[in-house]
């Protein structure tokens, strides 16, 4: 109920064990390579073979790719679509010149983007991707907080969740006004949860010893050549298909 | 709305990122600070961030029967001030991007900017002169967490112009299109977080 | 508000990895009787409330009221939610307002009554649970089991025609225990029907007119005395068997206990067997 | 690691209300033995086992381990962390991180031990919990009863003496009961003293060597065959009497158990009692 889709697919992904560096070098290659390349066939190819990865060798499930692909999906049509339309000149609104040509690798380099980035997202859960971050040299503190607002999210959402049915059972909802009535008690309560749940856990690690950070040994996720070259010669590939076919 | 990854040309994502990058630095210095002096309040800002997650799931209901959810940055930036939330911003950022999909990874630099920078400085001056002008503190709060979240919209349209000028009527023309498109139609659901952040702090404020 | 049947024919809910939750559950909460609903930690007690209750539209399968079946429209919605409440089982994920009598004072005030009208609603509903001297509390204030019967109060003061509870006694010590079932027995004599979901067959064999056992996705429904007797469905549900009715079978086998229905309790175990004889001193 | 006696003389501590929570408690909690800890909710138990884990200074009173008082300098803190852990009710107190495994490692990296030494405690924790399966897990993908055994495997991993667990079944249904006891004996066995604190009196007959009583501030010790049958002290701390101890008495006055202990629960009963006579069918 609580969960994100997104995440349940990350941590029951075929790719979970996979060092997440290896994953980080395909797919950040692949966004690269989608927006460097012309969309047709460039980023065309990326979408192709990002789909076909996520869907077979790294076993997400097509309903949660497809169901998370809607929101950049809405974004890029709506901002493909405003970037082409003419307001200027005399009369009233009307398509640029180039409208379709232009829309049309808008819209390729972001889909094939943005389904790159989710091909991460879905084989990757946030705790994997949080030690590389580390290694980027992003201070500590940073990384730490960003590890409790990934577990806390959960709590919080939970709570949200419950509460907000509880209004609904009592017709919080029923009209406008009694919604925002309702929904004002709701963020008060999350926050004043999340408040609290901070600091009992607070007493709670001290008790393990806490005294400068909240250092955790991550699981060891050997990286695998095999998959490294793939993730290497696979855009370069793409690479090269794209500048035969134009 | 955040802007999907590969959406802005390669030198726009650059350029927004290396606008952010200060603010992004300054706000993680602050919180590198905090918690060396203090080392519970890594737990403290990591519930404000989880908060800030968790406020923009939560449906604002809106009179034409259509929802949204709220950017969630007004609140913090008045409770946790602007500095701390460049850093939490980008951080919920960054979740949105590979828990929803919401936003990318490239372009997570120009969204950090209007949505980590712009919208809770932009909400916190408005908090500050409200109050500064001899107004009550719930004037302040609608002030400065409505203005929060049509200013990341605004710095959205801005971004977007500035990568798409209009064909014709250049820069000008490109930002009335998307303002239209995105600011505009976000007014009345500013309103509503304003409404939304009134009724938090008075809850909080009877506690 | 008066007593009502709510029952499920076949629901299918509620997917974990694939698989539904629930796969064929039927349920009767008679009108007037308590129902005990029993069953493991994740075997579906929630799902099947949640679904009951409203809040979850089964995949397929129907929830009726009185044979009526519940119409998942806005409207078919709003009038399930007046007749059927239920209660989760975490008291701070159901409270949201400052004060106790506030918290009380949510469902009645969303109903459009006139203040003197929430009023009265909410002094009815402190007072069934016994909670009147807590009106004015900050609801942070109370300990856990307070916390409990006021969420309780707030589904109450919503006057639904039966009550549903999801683990009303989890965590409680023994004295809030009996409170809690001192306030559901006002609730069923002031015409609400109370139904609970328990992992203790203890409390089910003592309280219960009727249980049902939640095993595999589906719902066995019978006499407590003979189903919590059923070592076969208990074993399956992960449930154990009462105390009361393994060491009442052998000391009727030893000709120990009266004929009749086997005490369900300690309390009546003694009450059956012979007085102890007298010692001397 | 060993079984160490930890102990606490005449604690004051936690007012509410401008009165002591706890006014002149003493205690042991003897090396080696399984102490359980009853007590009405608010009566006081969390606060004396977050004074016996050092989380909270007593206004008057010492806490020892082997008979030497604590130093509440942040030296002897840190000794007495990792001579006592305590593990709290609620799991999510005490889970910060997302997947399992790295979660057990944040108590063994504090002590600031090499990456070989902390992997090899997380694994054994893991073990002796039985959650070896559920090393890569995510945190919140666990149902409540795992999130507490991963709570109780971060506390092991510090190789506690003595491991105290407040209301550690709590909200468990049987089966996960029984795998939380399993996993103290096994605790117990691997040389850590276990404590707990509850309020079902029926599970700490059947569990405890000693049990302790808090009451009106103060702690009252013994055996569980003795205070628990006390009716005098059992109401005056709000609790049941165990069910096992007022049927077992009738029933060694009826002359049906042998001497010697009463049995302390169904099992040990109807092994006690004479054979069901054989019935013709």
């Amino acid at each position: 109920m609580t969960g994100l889709a997104v995440d349940d697919a990350a941590w029951a992904s075929a790719w979970r064990r996979r060092a997440p560096g290896d994953k980080m070098l395909l797919c950040g290659g692949l966004v690269v390579t989608a927006l460097v390349l012309p969309a047709w066939p460039g980023s065309a190819l990326v979408g192709a073979v990002v789909v076909a990865l996520a869907l077979g060798p790294a076993r997400v499930p097509a309903r949660t790719f497809l169901r998370a692909a809607r929101w950049p999906a809405a974004f890029i049509a709506v901002g493909a679509v405003t970037a082409v339309v003419e307001v200027g000149g005399g009369g009233g609104p009307g398509w640029a010149p180039d409208a379709a040509a232009r829309a049309g690798s808008l819209v390729g380099h972001a889909l094939a983007g943005s389904a790159a980035v989710l091909l991460l997202a879905t084989t990757t859960p946030m705790s994997d991707l949080l030690p590389a971050l580390r290694r980027a040299r992003v201070p500590d503190a940073v990384v730490e907080v960003a590890s409790v607002v990934y577990r806390l999210l959960f709590v919080l959402l939970g709570s949200l969740h419950t509460i907000r049915e509880a209004q609904t059972a009592r017709m919080g909802y029923s009209s406008v006004a009694r919604s925002y009535r309702s929904s004002g008690a709701l963020a008060a309560a999350v926050l004043t949860r999340s408040w609290d749940r901070a600091r009992r856990m607070q007493e709670g690690l001290a008790g393990r010893g806490m005294e400068t950070g909240l250092r955790v040994l991550p699981e060891v996720l050997p990286s695998s050549w095999a998959f490294l070259a793939g993730s290497v010669a696979g855009p370069a590939a793409i690479v090269v298909a794209s500048s035969v076919a134009t | 709305m955040h802007i999907a990854e590969g959406f802005l040309p390669a030198g726009h994502a650059a350029g927004w990122t290396i606008a952010a990058a200060p603010f992004v630095v300054h706000g993680a210095r602050a919180v590198v600070r905090e918690v060396r002096e203090n080392p519970g309040s890594t737990l403290l800002l990591g519930a404000a961030g989880a908060f800030t997650f968790v406020l923009s799931a939560v449906k604002l209901p809106s009179v034409t029967g259509s929802s949204s959810h709220p950017t969630g940055t007004g609140p913090g930036a008045i409770l946790f001030r602007p500095p701390v939330m460049a850093l939490l911003g980008t951080v919920v950022l960054l979740f949105q991007a590979l828990l929803l999909a919401h936003g990318g990874l490239t372009t997570l630099g120009a969204n950090a900017f209007a949505f980590a920078v712009v919208g809770p400085w932009t909400g916190y001056a408005a908090y500050r002169l409200t109050r500064a002008a001899g107004a009550g503190l719930m004037p302040a709060v609608f002030a400065g967490v409505a203005l929060a979240d049509l200013a990341t919209y605004v710095t959205t349209s801005f971004q977007l112009a500035l990568a798409f000028p209009d064909a014709e009527s250049g820069l000008v023309g490109g930002l009335l299109k998307f303002l239209g498109v995105f600011a505009v139609t976000q007014i009345p659901l500013a309103i509503g977080e304003g409404l939304l952040g009134v009724l938090l702090f008075r809850v909080l404020t009877v506690n | 508000m008066s007593h009502r049947t709510l029952a499920a024919r076949g629901l299918v809910a509620g997917y974990e990895r694939g698989r539904p939750v629930l796969d064929g559950a039927t349920l009767t909460v008679p009108a007037g009787r308590r129902l005990a609903l029993l069953g493991a930690n994740g075997s579906g007690k929630t799902t099947l409330l949640r679904c009951l209750a409203g809040r979850l539209r089964p995949t397929a399968g129907a929830v009726t009221v009185d044979g009526q079946p519940v119409a998942y429209s806005r409207a078919g919605l709003r009038t399930h939610r007046q007749t059927v409440q239920l209660v989760l089982q975490d008291p701070d994920d159901q409270l949201f307002s400052a004060s106790v009598a506030q918290d009380v004072s949510f469902g009645p005030l969303n109903l459009g009554l006139d203040e003197a009208a929430v009023r009265a609603r909410v002094a009815e509903a402190l007072h069934l649970l016994a909670l009147d001297p807590l009106a004015g509390r900050p609801t942070h204030q109370l300990s856990y089991g307070e916390r409990k019967r006021v969420a309780i109060a707030g589904a109450v003061a919503m006057r639904p025609c039966v009550l549903l509870l999801d683990e009303p006694t989890a965590g409680l010590d023994p004295s809030a225990v009996a409170e809690t079932l001192a306030a559901l027995a006002r609730l069923q004599e002031n015409d609400s029907t109370v139904a609970m979901s328990t992992h203790d067959v203890d409390l089910a064999l003592r309280w219960a007119d009727e249980v049902a056992v939640v095993v595999d996705g589906r719902v066995v429904q019978g006499a407590p005395e003979v189903l919590l007797a059923d070592g076969d469905l208990l074993a399956r549900a992960r449930l154990d068997r009462p105390w009361a009715l393994g060491v009442g079978a052998r000391l009727r086998a030893l000709g120990l206990l009266p004929a009749g229905p086997l005490p369900r309790d300690a309390g009546g175990l003694l009450a059956a067997l012979p007085p102890a004889p007298l010692v001397r001193s």
